[in-house]
Order: structure tokens, then C-alpha cells, then sequence
């Protein structure tokens, strides 16, 4: 048990720093620290040309992507080497947030299913930023029931023909190229009869529309696909074993999503420092609480990382990064525009509080209770996998997927 | 003894409910959203000319006279449709602080108008960030003159007339601003809720008339507040009502997994608690609504308890209600938001839940 | 909408008050105060003694049973007069809680769906505390899942012969009549296999074993049946409509328990006062929201008066009574038990503060959240009967009884 | 970096489990719940031959000197087995105030006396209800004699020697009183947990030695307690996660609508709401712990963080274990209630959730 660094990790902080200092574009520090939660905003530079400069600048230092093999574009350190890579990146690690999908479930999932030739191809160009990913997954009719997707993939010689929608990804419109799930059999039972590829974005049959958020942003996508063609060469894993394929990129998002997750915390902190209620003892117990849970998390994603350095695999315990860090943010808002009074109630820039931090949490923390697994979804997984409870009852399940009940089958 | 409004009562809120589905489906305020226009003035012509909103104002006032409890049901259907309306400013909170602080002239000059809807009104307390009290309000009057900036005032672009608490020289005064005379600029604010939208408003040496006795200005403002957290607590379960509606439509239709989502325990029960929440805020608010009608001396302790359950219930029902929807929940095309902006907005004007919470206590102390 | 009386309702008032003035037992007043939750504590007179000259006292004078029809012992008031008359019955009320089973579901059960000739024989008996009543419905594989019991009544000419075990049944030691429900068909449905009785505790073969609870009273019994008799013309409903009879009585169990819950919420108040933390803000919160869920139950209550005034059948919706009060009252115990502090430890009489009221609801509140419906069962109850959502998927719904999976069968 | 304990450290805890399976079944647990003995002398006895409770004294004090690291993993299965003993009272609390506060001679005293377990100690704060503050302490020392009465005292029969708070010349004190000497009473209280006995203690002109400096009595108390929390933290995981294990148990096991009960959504997201607790709670205690073994400046905060979720944790698995079990888990035959019992207790000892929360509060304030 040390939660300080050993004097070789020392030694590889101060690399990393010295690095950082040299190289990081200073510029952008302080809008940075202020892009709040869940997107990159930036007003003085183009957001994705800023995003492709710093993770070339990695790449070719070898930072971009510490853990991969070097072979693919990687450095091979160590779990904790790349913890204190994280902490010393700090607030420019937020510049590669166009790449989190890609670097975080893509590359992963390409790594254990594609070609030696294509990994070699795809995965270096991935981490040095020149290709931009996205995850063509959820459908409308099928979120937490993601083996319930309707997108078709239809063989026609060396090609297969998509034609469908997808919904809810996010940077579709900068990606170039996209992991697809498709439904190659729709006569056999729901989890047996999916595909996977990896899509040119740029394909002839790609339309793809933004959606004007809640919390007025427009990072999710609506993709539909007509009569899309890709190469049987850029099929993953074997036809109808497009769930399992699927697990990979899941097992990958759960890790990469519940690392770091912000919770809200130490900006509430900060703003009962500035109204001056910090020793308040009315506030102290609300604190306390929301404190707790966000340092609960914090080791909490330390502990995996040291089961990770024991070279166990990330399991479903890190479900509970997402649900805890959800909920907490949505409390934590609410508090904080509690304490700030009827001013809590603006939003305008340049007068909101804390450029309207609190605010902004208010409206995206009810998308992190929903996106890469609900509340709902992430408190089955810990009931099923972590405590070995039963699965819930399913009426689905051998069922032939064009046969299983829908709202329109039951006239709704 | 009778816990529950009346059949009368009930077949009037029954109109009003029919009335508020036809002249505001949530069309009207997704276009109000949408506008520059600081409330929907047409609506605000049809509720003003059926007298809804003047239900609580005396006859010889210009109003209906119907009274408080009456009152308490248009505001709940307000609420459920999402009324893009300056009635929390101009009915609930300042025609309320006049006929409680006003001369027998001013309630002469002012509620006649309020009732009419020809005269919006609104009150201008906040200046800082943080819980409003008496020291943070550096607004002053002297010599019959306003000075000071006032943010956010909620319908301030809206309003005719502002009633602004201001420092004076025997305290805090409360003071009736005309917003169109000389020394008065506005302009709006970007703000959570943009269907109730927020002003800036500067004054400069602005022409003012005391309301009420001069050093009384914030006991006046908390006794006022006591009366609107009533009317408050009726909108925020009407649009709590409206959110749950909404859930529970969608649990029905929603299929996963080969079955309505509705049918799985983890939604079953989020609703059921949804519902438990609101039970307990209409409960509350009901005893309120009658602590209002009758003036009676539970009246602090009704509407603390009315407004901390009623603002526990709208923010658990909205937020939850954007879960039940899943991502479709977290577009703007869903009307999913447009309750949880509301829920924060009626959380936030009247002073928010930790004041409400300390005012509960210190009225359950004195009523034991 | 008057939360104050009528002149009619203050008149009433006054002549109840007048009563009790002049005939309640003062000499037990501080006692009876005392007697926390759950269940009738008396030092210094037998319990049973004195709340069997209580009831009989208010038969006299018509108090006893004031909503029932007058043959049947009762003063058929209305609602309204009921609920005053329970007001100023006030801790007196907790002398008649050797009764509440039978007169709040036993006895509305058997004026649903006996004779006429047993009513009028029965009833009185118990509106005037001579006849103590129990309900033998859950059993030790039947609990939340009601209908699965398996007690046994079999036909054998004019009588049943009963075989089985009933557990969790209250105040079985002192009662004279039990309602019970049985299978006597274990080869239909299991909600169709059902049949109701009512039977003579007195009679061979019932043997009681009381259960030594977790707060260390013991209330609740096991009831075992060997070869008891019972006459047929003590069914209530046909054979086979046991569960249409148990829901009368659950529908009355749900009045009769979720009207006047307590919370602890008045006597955390007074707690808080004699700590002097009253004024204390960070109290103020917790103080504030407990208050909030009591009154809105309380009001909720009042509610359901109102609808039963208007002529309504008291609903599902009164479910929310026990569901709140049992989490409300274990959360305000553990508070108050934080606000003691180190002195929150000690239950010795005499010493506990408060006489130990708070280490008292810490252990009796567990019992509230799973007695007469769960937690969850309540939830369902409310989700299914007042919103319209679908029932859970039933594995066991069309299966004939002996046919439907335990944990026996399981192998566990 | 390591943000676990090494594998040396988990063969140890292995050792230490098996070791209270196999001497401490519930079936001691409840022998002494039903005696009038004042702990479980011959596991005490057996615990103290094992080393267990000695590890984190010094070696040239009659400890193990293994480190708290090891403590804290004795704590979790102490915790988890619900064992009847002294510890936090003797070991996490008095070993530690002697370490921190004592002269040379008292360390060699008293120091290898407690980790032999020959000798079992006590602390002596609460006399007055509510939270005890100096303020509070009425216990009062002149002329090297004591005086007053101290109740509740954690373990106060079964202790030989009790570092008692009192009021001196210079303030608060702490002085060391032997419970056997003349002008010492004790009786036994009733308690919410029965397996760890409470005592009132009364003193009339003990004899007492001053422990630490005189006025600093509090100080010293306030920084042993930031160290007893860590370790108190690792009992209440340890039986935190037994209870839950207790839940799944027996949802995998109780049947009902013809299936196992842990197949419902209510009951498996209510265990899995109990598993996140448990794991918020086991994180921050591991901070905690690495903070206690190497005396880190980050103490206060971590042994704050630690104790508030650790007593939350346990209070909801405790609580929900017995919910699990229906009216099973309210029979005393059931082992729920031991847990229940014991989560309040623990959440009693060290000073009550309020006053840890003001705390971690300070110190995250602090620490920024």
C-alpha cells in the first residue's frame, strides 16, 4: 500500500513533466480548465485541428498512447506509469477528447479481432491522431438492449450492404471510420445473428445528423445508412459472432469511461470557499457526503489500476465509476445551485457563476446516467457479475429475433 | 373537517385544465423559447380575460374574489402545462405583497391593473450570489431615488412595474419602480429556465414609492413569501404530476428486451417513489393551501412544508423522468428538460431549499 | 378544503372529550405514553386485563367500535367523527392494541363474507374486547408471495382437517379466534386453491410457539396445526375463493396500518429541544425533510378520510402510509441515535435517554418495512394498481401449485 | 505505487480469517451475548497468543511490529466475525493514546502489557448526552485524585486500566486509573449491542496518573482518534461485507413466485446499491489505511473520509441484510440483527457521523 510514487515512478513523473512543460500548448490552459463536462469547448483555436496537433505531438514522442505495444503506435508502460502519465497531462489530456473513443473502445476492439496487416495500419494512425473514430452501436429501438439492433448487413460477394440507423454517436461527424454492429440473421436467437465491421465514414450511403441536446450541444449523431458497402475484408470476427466482438469494445468502455470520471466535487469546494460557507456547519454534512463518495471513487479506480499492475483484467467492479459519478454530479449541481441563490438561475456568459459550471452539470449529468450503460443497466451487471445473482427473467431469449415482442408487434 | 377541495373546486379545475391544454399546448412554449419575446402575451390576454388569475384578488380590487384555494388549482395547471407566464412574479408574489404591505390608495392604483393583466408586476430582490439577506442588498433609495443593479429578476423584461427591495434610510424598504420611467435599463439574461425568463435591471436614480412601513421591507418580503410558496408548491406539482404522466406513458410503450420497460422492477419502483414524492408534496401543499385561505396561524410552517416537499418532488419526478426516456429523454425535441429547467426555476425564486428548511424548523419549534 | 371542525364536528368533539375526560384511565396515561412501537407495554397491570375493561368500557357508551353498522356493536359515525374521536382518544387508543388485528381486518372480513347469524354473534364480541382475533395467513415459505402458502384443509364431511404452519402471527397467545387461510386444492393455480375459515384457537391440535424477535419482545408466533377440526359452516366464501376473501382483509390491513404510522418525527423534535440543537443549521436539514415526509403523510391520511367521506373505497394509493413511515422511522432513529451520541448506546432502563424511545424504533423499524407487505411489495402495489404499469413476469401463473419451482425443487 | 495490500499482506488476512472461523462462530457471539461476562476472555486470550492485535506495536515494546497496514487487516476479519472482544478499546484507542501521548516509562509500562493482552484498557469520555465536547466533561482531578462518573465506557468491565478525560489545573487531561484501586465502581449498562459490552464507571478520589500534558487532554484524544477510525473503518467493512454476503445468500436461496428472490430487480439493485457502499467505503479506508501506516499529513482527511464511509456502508448493508431476509432477518435467532447492532455501535464509539463530517469537511478545507 503506497499512494506515493517508488523512485522509479518518481524518476518517470518527472520525465513526463518535463515533457509536458516543454510541449503542452500553454495557450489553451485556461479554457481548457473551464471546458466543463463531457465536450471540448474552444473558442480561440479549431477544436479538432488543436485535438490533432497535441496528439501528434504525443505520437511522436511516444506519449499518445502509452499503453499499446509499440508496434501499433504505443510505448508499453506500465499501468501505474500511465496513471502518472494521466495526472501530470492533467487539464491538456481534455485536448484529446476527439480521440477518447477511438483510443478508449475502438483500438481496443481492433486489437483483439483485426488482421496483423490492419492493426498495423489503423492503430497507428489512430493514437497519432491523423483517423478519428466512433462507435456505431445504439440504435432508437434498442439502448440497454443493445443485442436488440435492427441495422442490416446483407453478403453480396466480397461486399456486404448496410442499410439502417444508428443513434447516439458521438463525433460521427468528425470520425473516419466507425465500429458498426449489424444484424446478419434475424432469424435466429437475438445474440447470435450480429456482425461487426469497421466502416469508412466517407462511404457513399452515410447520412448523418446532428442532435440538438438538452443541454444544448449537438456531440450525439443521428447515422443512417443506405445501401452502405463495405468490404468483406473489414468484417470483425466471424458472422454471428458480433456480440462477443461487442463485449471486447463494452469491457473496454466500462474501464475507459469509470476511470476519471468528474464528479463535481472539487468545484463545489471551491465555490463554498468563495460564498464563504466552507465552515458552515449547514452545508458541512452535504459536503461530507458527496466528498466521501468522490474520494470512494478515486481509490476506487486506483484499486483497479492496481489489479490491472497484477495483471488481473478490468471486470465488472468498474461499473460502479459511472453510477456513483452520475448521480453525484446531478446532486451536486443541484446543491450547488442551491447555495447560489436566485443567481444559480443564470446562465449568461461572462455573469454566471464559475462560467456556469454548476449550471452546465445541472443539464449533462442526467446523459452520463444514461450513455455506455444506464443506472439500471450498471446496477444488473454488479446484482449478475459481481455478486452472482440470477439474470432477470427473459422472454427474448430463445426466442428467433423477428419474432420477440415489440411496441408495434403489441400495437402501441 | 374536509382534507381535499370541493367538487365545485374540482369541476373548475377541470376547466381550467381544458382551457390550458387548448391555448397552451407545449407548442406555445417551445416557441416562446424560442423567441426574443419576454412571455407569452397572448396567452397571458385569454388567462387574464378568464379571470384565472385574479381569482384571489377581492371584487372591489378588480378581481374575482374567488379566493386562495381556487387559485391554488389554476396555479397547479399552469404548472402542469408548462405556462410560459409571469404569475409567479405578478400574481403570486406582487399583487400578494401589495394587498399584505399597500396603502388603501396603491391596492386602488395597482391591483385593479394586476387582475386585468394589463399591468405586469415583479419583485427585484437578488444583487449577489448566495442566499439573499438583508446585508446583501446594497440597492438604495434616498431622496425618493433608486440606485443599483438588481440579477437576476425573474420576468423583469416582461414587467411594468417592479417592486425592488432596497437599503433606505430606516432599512430595508420595499419600492414600487415604474420600469419604463427614466433611470431604468434592462436586459435580458441567458437563463436555466428559458421558458421564465430573467432580466438585468440597472437602475440609476430611478423615481420610487414606498411600499409598506420603510425598515419593515424584508419582513414583509418573508411574510409575502410564506403566501406565494403556497401558490409555488401548486405549480411545481402540477408540472411533477405532468413528468410522472409522462414516465409512465413511456414505460408503457417503451419496449426492451421484449417487453415494455414499464415491467421491469428497477422502473416499476424509480415510479413508484416518484409518486410517493409527489403524494407527500400534494399532501403538504393541500394543508398549505388551506393555511393561505384562511389566514391561519400555521400558515409559516404549512408553506415551509409545502415548498421543501414540493421542490424534493419536482426535481426527483423530472429528473427521473429523463431516465425512464433513456438517451431520447436527453434531446431537446423531448419535453423531458423543459420540466427539469422548470423544476430548478421554482426551486431557485422565493429562496431555495436550505432557507425553506431552516424556516420549517423554526416554525415547527415555535407551533410545538 | 378545512383542516378545522364544522360546529357539528366540534360538537362531537366536545361530547368525546367529555368521555374521556371522565372515564379514560388516567392512572395509566404516562405509561401508556411511554409504550413505544408496535406492541402494548404495561408494568404496572396486566395488559390483557386492562385492555379488555378499556374496550368494554367504550362498547358501553357506543366508543368501541364508532364505524361499524350499529347490530353489529357499532355507532356507525361517520369518517370525520371517526377521526376526531381517535384524536382525542389519544394514547389511550394504544390500550386497544390487543384488539386492532380483529377489528381492523378481521373483523371488516367476516362482515364481508359471513352469515348474518355469525356477524351478529361475533361481531359484538369483539367490539367489546371479549373475543380476541388473529390472522393466520403468512407462513415460513410464504411470506411476500402471499398465495403460496401451503397449510393444508382437507374435506371430511361436515369439517375440515387442518395440517400446516402459520408463522408471523401477532398476539396468537392471547386470542380466541384465528382467521386462517389454507390450500385445498394444490393441483389448480395457486391463487385458486384457496379457502378461508374462521377458527377456535382453543381447539386440539393448535399449538403456539412465540418468537423471540431481534428487539427482544416477542409478538409474533408460529402456529402449527395438527388434525384440527374445523366445522364447515366456519368457511367464509366458497371453496377455492380463499383469495378473493384475503383481499378484503389485506385491503382493510392497508387502511387500518397506513392511517396513523408513527415516525418518530415528534419526538426527534423533542430530542432536538432538550439538546438544545434546535437552532442548531445543521440540523435544520434532515430536521426539516423528516418533518416534511410526516406531515405529508399525515395530510395523505387525511386525504383518504376525505375520499371515504366522499364514498370511496379506501385504495392501493394508501400503500404509501407504511412505506414511508418504516424507512422514515429507522432513519430518524439512527439520527437521533447520532445526536445522543456515545449515550445513544445505552438501552438501560432508566438511563436511555428518553426512556430509550430512539433504541427502540432503531429495532422495531426494521420489522414495519417487511410486516403486512414489504418495501417492495408496496412498491409493486403502487407501480401496478395505481399507475397501470405491466405486473412482473410470473414463472409461476398458470402453473398448477405443486408444479411451481422452490428451492427444494431448486435442489438449494 | 500500490493502491492495495501486497500479497504477503492478503496471505496474512487468510491466516487471520481462518483462524476466526474457526475460533470465533457466531455461536461465541451469542454465548456472550447471553452471559454476564464482560467479553470472550479465552478468544481474547487466543487472539493475543496469535500476535493479531500486537502488530502495530513496536517490537522493544512487546508488539509484533508488523504495521498498521496488518492491523487494519485483523480489524476486517474481527469485524467480519462480529468477534466479542475489547479491541477498539484496548489495541485501536488506549494503545494508540499511549503511543502518541505516553512517557517513556508508561509506553514501557503499559505498551507490552496491552499487547500481550494481559492487561485490557479502556477510554473514558461521554458522561452527558449528546456530543462530547470539553465543555461537556464535568470528570474532574486535583491533587492526582479523580472524580466523577463516566457512562457509557466502551468495555469498562472487562478493562483493567482506563485513560480517563477529566477536567485538571490546565484544563483537560488524560489520566490512567486503575480500575481494581479503591474509590472505583462500575456496573453494567444495557446496550444497543450487547456483544460489546458498556459500563458506568464511577470515581470517587481514584488515584490517577496523568498520561500527555495537561490541557492537551483533547488534542491528544482528537489525533488518536483520527487513528482508531482507520482501523475501526476496517471492522465495519469487514462486517459490512458479511452481511451482504449474508443478503446474497440467502436471496439465492429463498424462493418465492417460483423463483429465487434475488432474481427480482427490487432485491438485486438493492444489493447492489449495498456493494457500491461497501466499495466506497473499502476504497477510502484504504487511503486511510496507507495514511495511518506511514503518518501521512493527509491523515485527518483520509481517517475522516474513511470513517463517514464506513459507518454509512454498514449502517445500509446491516439494515438491508435484514430487509433481504423478510421477517426472518427480525428474528433474534437470525444473525442480522448482530450486524445492525454492531453498525451502531461503531457508528457510536469515536464520536457520531455529525461530527466526523464536520471534520472531513475542515480537513478537505485544510488540505486545498
Amino acid at each position: 500500500m503506497n499512494f506515493d510514487d517508488t523512485p522509479e515512478e518518481a524518476a518517470f513523473r518527472a520525465r513526463a513533466r518535463a515533457w509536458i512543460a516543454e510541449n503542452a500548448p500553454r495557450a489553451l490552459e485556461a479554457e481548457l480548465k473551464l471546458s466543463g463536462f463531457g465536450h471540448l469547448h474552444l473558442h480561440s483555436v479549431d477544436r479538432i485541428a488543436a485535438a490533432k496537433a497535441w496528439q501528434r505531438k504525443k505520437f511522436d514522442a511516444g506519449w499518445a498512447a502509452p499503453r499499446w505495444p509499440k508496434e501499433y503506435g504505443g510505448a508499453g508502460v506500465s499501468p501505474m506509469e500511465y496513471v502518472i502519465w494521466q495526472e501530470e497531462e492533467g487539464v491538456y489530456s481534455k485536448l484529446s477528447g476527439p480521440f477518447s473513443i477511438g483510443m478508449g473502445m475502438c483500438g481496443p476492439t481492433v486489437m483483439a479481432w483485426a488482421s496483423e496487416e490492419q492493426k498495423r495500419h489503423l492503430l497507428p494512425r489512430l493514437a497519432s491522431g491523423e483517423d478519428i473514430w466512433c462507435q456505431l452501436f445504439s440504435e432508437p429501438v434498442a439502448g440497454s438492449d443493445l443485442a436488440g439492433i435492427r441495422t442490416k448487413a446483407e453478403k453480396r460477394g466480397d461486399e456486404w450492404v448496410i442499410n439502417g440507423q444508428k443513434i447516439w454517436t458521438s463525433g460521427a461527424r468528425d470520425a473516419d471510420w466507425g465500429l458498426l454492429i449489424t444484424r446478419t440473421d434475424p432469424t435466429v436467437a437475438k445474440h447470435r445473428g450480429l456482425t461487426m465491421f469497421f466502416l469508412d465514414m466517407k462511404s457513399p450511403g452515410v447520412e448523418i445528423r446532428p442532435i440538438w441536446q438538452m443541454n444544448e450541444e449537438s456531440v450525439f449523431n443521428e447515422v443512417y445508412f443506405t445501401d452502405v458497402r463495405i468490404p468483406d475484408a473489414q468484417r470483425l470476427g466471424a458472422p454471428g459472432q458480433g456480440w462477443t466482438v461487442a463485449l471486447t469494445t463494452l469491457m473496454n468502455e466500462r474501464m475507459s469511461i469509470g476511470g476519471s470520471m468528474p464528479t463535481g466535487v472539487p468545484e463545489l469546494f471551491e465555490l463554498c470557499r468563495e460564498l464563504g460557507v466552507l465552515d458552515d456547519p449547514a452545508v458541512a454534512s452535504r459536503l461530507a457526503q458527496f466528498a466521501m463518495r468522490a474520494s470512494g471513487l478515486r481509490y476506487s479506480a486506483f484499486r483497479s489500476i492496481s489489479a490491472l499492475s497484477r495483471g488481473e483484467q478490468p471486470g465488472p467492479e468498474n461499473s460502479i465509476g459511472k453510477l456513483v459519478a452520475g448521480t453525484l454530479m446531478q446532486e451536486v449541481a443541484q446543491f450547488a445551485l442551491d447555495l447560489e441563490g436566485e443567481a444559480g438561475l443564470i446562465e449568461e456568459p461572462g455573469l454566471a457563476v464559475d462560467g456556469g459550471r454548476f449550471q452546465a452539470m445541472l443539464l449533462r449529468s442526467p446523459a452520463t446516467r444514461i450513455e455506455g450503460g444506464s443506472d439500471e443497466v450498471l446496477r444488473n451487471i454488479i446484482a449478475e457479475r459481481v455478486l452472482g445473482l440470477p439474470a432477470d427473467i427473459r422472454v427474448d431469449k430463445d426466442l428467433p429475433f423477428n419474432q420477440i415482442p415489440t411496441a408495434a408487434s403489441a400495437g402501441r | 373537517m374536509q382534507f381535499d377541495f370541493s367538487e365545485e373546486q374540482r369541476a373548475l379545475q377541470g376547466e381550467v385544465r381544458r382551457f390550458f391544454e387548448r391555448a397552451c399546448p407545449v407548442s406555445t412554449v417551445r416557441a416562446l423559447i424560442a423567441s426574443d419575446a419576454s412571455h407569452d402575451a397572448e396567452l397571458w390576454k385569454q388567462v387574464s380575460e378568464q379571470g384565472f388569475l385574479a381569482a384571489a384578488i377581492p371584487e372591489d380590487m378588480g378581481g374575482v374574489g374567488a379566493g386562495y384555494l381556487e387559485l391554488c388549482l389554476v396555479a397547479e395547471e399552469a404548472g402542469r402545462v408548462l405556462a410560459p407566464l409571469p404569475a409567479v412574479s405578478s400574481i403570486y408574489q406582487a399583487a400578494e405583497l401589495i394587498m399584505i404591505a399597500g396603502s388603501h390608495a396603491q391596492k386602488q392604483e395597482w391591483l385593479p391593473r394586476l387582475a386585468s393583466g394589463a399591468t405586469i408586476a415583479t419583485i427585484a430582490v437578488a444583487e449577489a450570489v448566495g442566499e439573499a439577506v438583508p446585508e446583501t442588498i446594497t440597492a438604495r433609495v434616498s431622496d425618493g431615488r433608486l440606485s443599483g443593479i438588481k440579477r437576476p429578476v425573474s420576468d423583469g423584461l416582461a414587467a411594468d412595474v417592479a417592486i425592488v427591495v432596497a437599503q433606505a434610510l430606516d432599512g430595508i424598504g420595499l419600492f414600487l419602480v415604474d420600469l419604463s420611467a427614466p433611470g431604468v435599463e434592462r436586459r435580458p439574461l441567458k437563463a436555466v429556465d428559458p421558458s421564465r425568463k430573467q432580466a438585468e435591471i440597472r437602475f440609476d436614480g430611478a423615481r420610487c414609492e414606498l411600499l409598506g412601513a420603510c425598515g419593515e421591507g424584508w419582513a414583509l418580503l418573508s411574510a409575502m413569501r410564506d403566501r406565494a410558496a403556497v401558490l409555488v408548491a401548486f405549480e411545481q406539482i402540477g408540472g411533477a404530476q405532468a413528468a410522472l404522466d409522462m414516465a409512465r406513458d413511456y414505460a408503457l410503450g417503451r419496449y426492451a428486451f421484449g417487453r415494455p420497460i414499464g415491467s421491469f422492477q428497477a422502473i416499476k419502483h424509480m415510479l413508484a417513489d416518484m409518486y410517493v414524492s409527489l403524494e407527500l408534496a400534494r399532501s403538504n401543499a393541500y394543508y398549505g393551501a388551506w393555511a393561505l385561505a384562511t389566514n391561519a396561524p400555521q400558515l409559516p410552517l404549512a408553506a415551509a412544508s409545502a415548498r421543501v416537499a414540493a421542490i424534493q418532488a419536482y426535481k426527483l419526478c423530472s429528473a427521473n423522468n429523463i431516465q425512464t426516456h433513456g438517451g431520447m429523454g436527453f434531446t431537446w425535441e423531448f419535453d423531458c428538460h423543459l420540466h427539469y429547467r422548470r423544476a430548478r426555476y421554482l426551486a431557485s425564486v422565493l429562496g431555495t431549499s436550505p432557507l425553506w428548511e431552516r424556516k420549517l424548523v423554526a416554525a415547527y419549534g415555535r407551533a410545538a
